[in-house]
């Protein structure tokens, strides 16, 4: 059959499949579907304030995703996008604070030291796979957590007086614009979606079209044909990981110079890094894919919070669909056979 | 403090606070063993968790004694069963095995609220009653041993010593009997395997669910011994720990053991060094964050690499080379 | 507790028949809880208990109109909440917790008619309330009690994540030893997480293993492993005297009272309900920062108190009379601390 | 009771509508050794596959001994008494000979393998056939020679009446060939029954009694050995004539192209595997380096091509010293290298066949242009080299993996060949190839000479060596310890000079 018909149909039908069984889990306990989803709806897109929140909430997921899926490409597992976006999310901020400068720079010039910063929380791991032949799963998940407390203590001893936040980032390093809130009714909704896509654009381009892209994905695939055929293993080892962990830092820069604009004292992870995972993993580790996979994760997040007030299903349910989304799409195989068996029958 | 009274303070903790790492980490041996990666330990620590919890506060005033024990059989058995659903997806619809672990994760997380909300009317459970739990104990004999009987057999869980043990009996399981044997085979190429008669998928299904019991064994022994109710933050990561643990100790259930113990103790050690003078008056963070620098320095300095078993995160689809 | 729903139900049902509609004013009021929930054993709790313990007096109905809550399942969703529950139009919204400070102060200024309360911070709006807390003065009572109670002069305070609140905590809890029993010394420990049962559990052991008898711990979630701990060893050795001093709400009736020594309690509720009776007879106190001091047993300690000698309560009430006349100035950072004097 | 033991009688197999086997008639006698014979791809491993119930048919029907079965998984096969040795070998690296042929059916007591009466068994069935083998030792450290004797070993474990062997021998070297044909005697008189696959009709005319010929997926005939010749079968199986002697002009060697100077190389091990070694290939000559598995060649490869680090000594390219240069490096100073192991080094198996033209080549104009690739370029090379090497795939698009281990070999040799290098290597170009594939990659090889360039070949198989290269280097322990003229020697002599004999001045060994 139609190849690409499938791999378009797949996903959609295992959404679907997802959100029906997660309609049948709400009436098995007790809560009605209709209502529970046309809550989540009005939720993530009811007007322009929700919708301008649920793309706020998108922005860091494509990040993180991207940063997730850019590792995967080149064979290399990155569980340490949360400690990676957590030292970006500080250093654009501590840029954010620190002078005073034109907008075109200091916004831009925060966004680069967030990447920058990522870019060494993932580059460390990168190097011991590469130098040592350390497992970069190990490492990334130790990173998360040094990156946890470091970024507390420095909050307290260098961006504050032993308080728990810094200050707010100056408006010229600002992603909000009072355009965006007018648009959105104060949404909390930034420009930095558009540095999101932007970035997506930039990895979609980077590995499909260039011959560093060529190599990275040729030493993801066999290490030992790479290295015959003359291409530096280690070095692009080491670059995969500085660039996801760059991505990761700019989803932290979303949340330090757009969101909240200041950083506050973390008693725990934010989870944008672990939902990066099954973004990056539901979007099929491609570009566009994390996209799509982003807006559907931050839709369902944002309008899973008017489900409690509006239909009392807990929001824990959004979670379940989530899971059962993500096990449809993983277990494409079994939509690959029943839509086969459908075109079979419709011969 | 003499270095002894610190061992004596340090070992002990580290014994309670590895144990549901042990059992986590070896439950990720298994399965990875057998070449379906697992990185849904987090969401079967969670599953764990909350059955051994909710079991508990519903049957302790019948079950009284036996009810912690009762609490982590049931908290194993449902670990295995929900384990399954990784099993069907990964072996049986061949999914990409590292999806399906976070599906995993987060159902389990979703899930678990779901039904306390369900259960209790509220988001968290109530604290389990002091006489249905776990209670300390000095082995007899062995702690009145000098020097490593008040170390090692003084105010433990009779949990940590029954992780040590499995992971024994792991060892000897996966390294000494026909069943581990073929276990590994499957992990290694399953093709090989299938052409010896081995059923791949049987022996897959087998090790997943394995994994799924001691996982939830582990979520369970931290909820009854440490935190004693189930809310969303009870498992916070541990199960990456283990996850990590099981890599630290090279797919190895002995190797496996070693790192959660040694990230036990490195936890108590960084503690326990803010009461030592001289060490308490740095700043906090260097000593939260030492645990995770040592395993780096570890893993750097004298662990090195380490294979996972070939075949693992492949689907084995027959006639397919 | 476990009851609130089905006392949701009844008060629905008397609210039925009973008060006439009018009565309400149409006055209505929500909350905005942090990550912990609205069953946080810890300040959403409280708040949630307040608003309802109020919504119950005034006959109001879960739900629009009503009475109700918004739980957060990350910082990024205090602003969207606070938004929701200003657009369906109630007329009181509370931020609970210093993390929902910055949200606050946004939509207020976004919201210029409608009237927020902040728990546990401050912000200087107009159409804001500040309500806050004298931790500092409860803890210096519970410090109080473990200088006299404790038997081996060493004592342990446990805190969550380093901040600000959680350095009134320590300060005050510190101060309060240093008043009752100069020879006792004080251990300062932080967890780094207000969820780690297992650090609080590794904390305890340490602490006990170490001569200190008594822990005050101003940790949340981590706490859980505290108790555990001192429940294990007391049920181990019986006549061992070991304690934990609970924070927020009375620890005891959640951990029982036999390692309980007592709790440092936050009247989170009756501030709640106060600040809600004055809204509704339209004395919003907008702009005003409410600090809840022992003068106003807006802190103090809780009232189980079994575990409590009579000199040690007596001590404790004349210490609370000096704070209250003003006589001593409990300190509320470290630095005061280290100049604090009795 | 029918004089075969097996019978296959036209047995169907396809692949997603492509039909591997078509209607294949294959009858095997008591106590025969029964060739089957085709070109790669011909369809014999599946073929095979299907009677050892890995693949099932999609028609036909299967007789044991004249009764009708259904072989519908391994196990059912072993119990039948067929026993199968794979062309790709199906060891498990990481555990020991024992552990492997014993797999699936441990002998235990109280649960525990018990690997003590294991190694015993397998000692009694290694005197027994003659199979030498180590029962302790690791797969991964043991050769390739050993590897295929456990393999048979694991068949005969579990009492295999009928073995089949496909494409044992193209991994063999001429001594290990000898042991194995003298091994399948053995079983022959052991009273068993013997299916080979094999490209080599040497190896038919010497050991079986008939050979049933297939050729894309069809059975063209079943001969008796006795009464055919190895042009006929040829020409049967491939369709045409194929010669088999390449003729080519002598050579005019030109200028030292390849100097190589006392080079020692460590093997992973790290003991000395190339001692001393001194070398010069000319332009315009094939120089063949004959020698036993294990000798030091690999390392050599990997020393010459950058691939592992130089312990002492200088090799020359073009007048430049590459001694411990990047691959890269040497690549650009004019070195083409097809490897030994085309899925580990020459191919990225998840690339399309297109994308693997470029893999050395792809940073430079005019595949790109600053860091952009050029798709319409890449592709159009492609399709050239597939065109000019027959490579037989769908299109450039398609994934290496899917092409068969004969047309990824093309496809490798297309692109090393194309980059038109002053020096190619070939380390074992035609293992594992039918006799067409071998032909023409020999002609490309003495093309290249042709050329004026210099080619080094390395290969185990014998008469290869004797029919391409000009000169004959014998590599033994790390040196070379005699170059001979491929006209005044016998392979008698090279042999005796493989397994380390010394050699007196006619040419004739003492
Ligand atoms: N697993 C498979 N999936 C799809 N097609 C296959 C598969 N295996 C074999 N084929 C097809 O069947 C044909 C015969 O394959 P087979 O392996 O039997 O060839 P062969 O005769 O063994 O070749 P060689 O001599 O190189 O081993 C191949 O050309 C291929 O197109
Ligand atoms: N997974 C697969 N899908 C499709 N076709 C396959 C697959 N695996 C093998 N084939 C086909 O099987 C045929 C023979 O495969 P095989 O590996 O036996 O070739 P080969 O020449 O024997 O390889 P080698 O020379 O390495 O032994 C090839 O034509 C290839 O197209
Ligand atoms: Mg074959
Ligand atoms: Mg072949």
């Amino acid at each position: 059959m139609n190849n690409r018909l499938t791999n378009v149909l797949v996903p959609v039908f295992a959404v679907l499949l997802g959100i029906i069984v997660g309609a049948i889990v709400m009436l098995v306990s007790g809560f009605n579907p209709i209502s529970g989803y046309s809550a989540l709806l009005s939720g993530a897109f009811g007007d322009q304030y929700y919708i301008g929140e649920t793309i706020r909430q998108v922005t860091p997921y494509i990040l993180a995703g991207l940063a997730v899926a850019f590792a995967f490409r080149t064979g290399l597992f990155n569980i340490g996008v949360e400690g990676q976006l957590m030292v970006g999310w500080l250093a654009a901020v501590w840029v954010g604070v620190s002078f005073e400068a034109p907008k075109i720079i200091h916004l831009p010039l925060a966004i680069l030291a967030a990447a920058f910063a990522g870019a060494i929380w993932g580059g460390i791991p990168g190097f011991l796979k590469a130098r040592f032949k350390v497992h970069e799963v190990i490492v990334t998940i130790m990173m998360n957590y040094i990156a946890l407390h470091v970024v507390n203590a420095i909050i307290r001893s260098v961006l504050s007086d032993q308080g728990y936040k810094s200050e707010k980032i100056l408006a010229s390093a600002s992603l909000r614009s009072s355009l965006l809130q007018a648009l959105t009714d104060y949404s909390t909704m930034h420009y930095g979606i558009l540095v999101a896509i932007l970035t997506a654009l930039i990895m979609w381009y980077l590995l499909e079209k260039t011959t560093r892209g060529y190599e990275l994905k040729a030493v993801g695939f066999n290490q030992h044909a790479s290295k015959y055929a003359g291409m530096n293993v280690s070095q692009n080892i080491i670059l995969s990981m500085v660039i996801s962990g760059a991505f990761a830092g700019m989803a932290g820069a979303m949340e330090g110079l757009g969101t909240f604009e200041n950083i506050s004292v973390k008693s725990g992870f934010t989870g944008v890094g672990f939902d990066g995972i099954a973004v990056a993993l539901l979007g099929g580790n491609t570009a566009f894919g994390v996209i799509l996979a982003a807006i559907l994760f931050g839709a369902l997040k944002v309008g899973a919070l008017e489900m409690p007030s509006a239909a009392g299903v807990p929001i824990e349910l959004v979670d379940i669909v989530i899971a059962l989304i993500i096990f449809f799409v993983a277990s494409s195989y079994l939509i690959r056979l029943v839509l086969t068996r459908l075109k079979k029958e419709g011969k | 403090m003499s270095l002894m009274d610190i061992l004596a303070i340090i070992i002990p903790s580290a014994l309670f606070f590895s144990a549901p790492l042990i059992f986590t980490a070896l439950g990720g041996v298994f399965s990875e063993r057998s070449g379906i990666v697992n990185i849904g330990l987090e969401g079967l620590m969670v599953v764990g968790a909350f059955t051994g919890i909710v079991f508990n506060l519903t049957f302790a005033d019948r079950l009284g004694e036996l009810t912690p024990w009762l609490s982590v059989l049931a908290a194993m058995i449902i670990g295995a069963l929900f384990s399954l659903i990784h099993a069907v997806a990964s072996i049986t619809f061949r999914a990409d095995q590292v999806v399906s672990g976070v599906a995993i994760n987060f159902l389990a997380l979703g899930g678990a609220l779901f039904l306390v909300k369900k259960i209790y009317g509220k988001g968290q459970t109530d604290q389990i009653s002091s006489d249905a739990v776990f209670n300390k104990i000095d082995v007899k004999f062995l702690s009145d041993i000098p020097i490593i009987g008040p170390l090692l057999f003084s105010n433990a869980y009779v949990t940590s010593y029954i992780a040590i043990l499995v992971a024994i009996i792991s060892w000897y399981v996966i390294y000494k009997t026909p069943f581990g044997l073929r276990l590994r085979s499957v992990g290694e190429h399953p093709l090989a395997a299938d052409t010896m008669g081995i059923n791949v998928s049987r022996m897959r299904y087998i090790a997943v669910m394995i994994s799924g019991a001691l996982g939830g064994i582990g979520g369970s022994i931290y909820a009854l011994i440490i935190s004693r109710d189930f809310s969303h933050a009870t498992i916070s990561g541990q199960g990456f720990m283990a996850l990590a643990a099981m890599i630290f100790g090279k797919w190895h259930p002995i190797g496996a053991l070693g790192a959660a113990l040694f990230f036990g103790l490195a936890q108590s050690l960084s503690f326990t060094g803010q009461m030592i003078p001289g060490l308490r008056d740095l700043p906090t963070v260097y000593l939260l964050i030492a645990p995770y620098v040592l395993t780096i320095l570890a893993l750097t300095g004298f662990i090195g690499r380490a294979d996972a078993p070939k075949a693992s995160g492949t689907p084995y689809i027959k006639g397919k080379r | 507790g476990c009851g609130t729903a089905d006392k949701g139900k009844d008060n629905k049902e008397n609210a039925g028949e009973g008060a006439p509609a009018e009565e309400e004013k149409g006055f209505s009021l929500a909350m905005v809880t942090d990550m912990g929930g609205i069953d946080d054993k810890s300040f959403n709790q409280l708040t949630w208990e307040g608003i309802k313990e109020f919504a119950k007096e005034n006959n109001l109905k879960e739900g629009e109109g009503g009475y109700a809550y918004l739980q957060s399942t990350s910082d990024a969703d205090y602003a969207p909440n606070l938004n929701k529950l200003v657009r369906s139009g109630y007329k009181l919204v509370f931020g609970v917790g210093y993390l929902v400070t910055d949200a606050i102060s946004e939509i207020a200024d976004q919201k210029p008619d409608a009237q927020f309360a902040i728990i546990d911070s401050v912000v200087e709006k107009p159409n804001v309330a500040s309500l806050t807390f004298k931790e500092h003065e409860g803890s210096f009572l519970t410090g109080v009690v473990a200088g006299l109670t404790t038997k081996t002069n060493k004592i342990g305070f446990v805190g969550g994540v380093e901040s600000p609140l959680i350095e009134k905590f320590e300060s005050g809890f510190r101060a309060g030893v240093k008043a009752a029993n100069p020879n006792a010394t004080v251990e300062v420990q932080y967890a780094g997480s207000f969820t780690k049962a297992d650090s609080g559990k590794q904390i305890a052991a340490s602490m006990y293993a170490s001569g200190i008898d008594i822990i005050y711990h101003a940790s949340g979630g981590t706490g859980n492993g505290i108790f555990s701990e001192a429940k294990d060893l007391k049920t181990k050795d019986p006549n061992r005297e070991l304690w934990v001093i609970g924070v927020d709400k009375d620890q005891a009736l959640e951990h029982g009272n036999e390692v309980t020594l007592t709790s440092m309690v936050k009247r989170v509720d009756t501030a709640v309900q106060d600040l809600a009776k004055r809204t509704m007879e339209g004395d919003f106190p907008g702009g005003q920062v409410l600090e809840y001091g022992l003068d106003v047993d807006g802190v103090g300690i809780a009232d189980s108190k079994e575990n409590l000698s009579d000199e040690v309560l007596k001590a404790v009430d004349d210490w609370k009379q000096k704070i209250v006349n003003g006589d001593i100035k409990v300190p509320h950072t470290r630095a005061e601390y280290d100049k604090f004097e009795v | 009771m029918s004089e075969y033991v097996i019978e296959m009688l036209n047995i169907r197999k396809e692949f997603g509508g492509f039909v591997a086997n078509d209607n294949i008639t294959l009858q095997l006698k008591q106590g025969e050794i029964h060739a089957l014979l085709g070109e790669n791809g011909a369809g014999k491993s599946t073929l095979m596959n299907v009677l050892f119930g890995l693949y099932q048919p999609d028609g036909g029907e299967i007789r044991v001994q004249g009764e009708k079965v259904n072989i519908s998984n391994p196990n059912i096969a072993n119990d039948l008494g067929i026993g199968m040795v794979h062309q790709h070998f199906m060891l498990i690296d990481i555990f020991t000979v024992t552990e492997n042929i014993i797999l699936g059916s441990e002998p235990s007591k109280a649960g525990k393998i018990n690997i003590k009466k294991a190694e015993e068994e397998v000692r009694a069935l290694s005197k027994r056939y003659g199979l030498a083998v180590n029962p302790s030792a690791k797969i991964a450290d043991i050769s390739v020679g050993m590897q295929q004797r456990v393999e048979i070993l694991k068949t005969l474990y579990r009492g295999a009446e009928i073995l089949i062997f496909d494409e044992p021998t193209a991994v063999l070297t001429p001594q290990e060939i000898k042991e194995l044909i003298q091994i399948l005697r053995n079983l022959i008189n052991e009273g068993k029954s013997i299916i080979l696959i094999t490209h080599k009709l040497k190896e038919i005319m010497e050991v079986c009694d008939r050979v049933t010929v297939i050729r894309k997926g069809k059975g063209i005939k079943t001969v008796n050995v006795s009464e055919t010749n190895p042009n006929d079968l040829a020409s049967l199986m491939v369709g045409r004539e194929v010669t088999f002697k390449t003729e080519k002009i002598s050579a005019i060697p030109g200028k030292e192209v390849l100097i190589i100077e006392d080079l020692v190389v460590k093997d992973s091990r790290n003991v000395t595997a190339v001692d001393h070694l001194n070398l010069t290939v000319h332009a315009g000559e094939i120089l063949g380096i004959a020698g036993v598995d294990g000798n030091g060649q690999t390392e050599l490869l990997e020393a010459i091509t950058g691939l592992t680090k130089v312990d002492a000594g200088i090799i020359t390219l073009n007048e430049k010293n590459i001694t411990n240069l990047p691959p890269r490096k040497i690549t650009e100073i004019g070195m083409a290298h097809i490897p030994q192991d085309r899925h580990k080094h020459g191919l990225v198996l998840d690339y399309p066949i297109g994308m693997n033209m470029v893999l050395q080549t792809y940073y430079k104009r005019p595949f790109s242009n600053n860091g952009i690739l050029k798709f319409d370029v890449i592709s159009k090379k492609a399709r050239q080299l597939i065109e000019e090497f027959d490579v037989r795939t769908p299109d450039e698009f398609t994934i290496a993996r899917a092409l068969s281990g004969g047309n990824q070999q093309k496809a490798i040799i297309a692109r090393e060949v194309d980059r038109n290098p002053e020096l190619l290597i070939a380390a074992q170009p035609t293992r594992g190839l039918d006799v067409g594939a071998i032909e023409f990659i020999h002609r490309r090889l003495i093309e290249q000479r042709d050329h004026g360039k210099a080619v080094l070949l390395i290969s185990f198989e014998l008469d290869e060596i004797m029919n391409v290269s000009d000169r004959i280097a014998v590599i033994y322990e790390g040196k070379i310890v005699a170059t001979v003229d491929p006209k005044e020697t016998t392979e008698q002599e090279l042999g005796l000079l493989m397994a380390g004999g010394k050699r007196t001045e006619e040419g004739v060994p003492s």
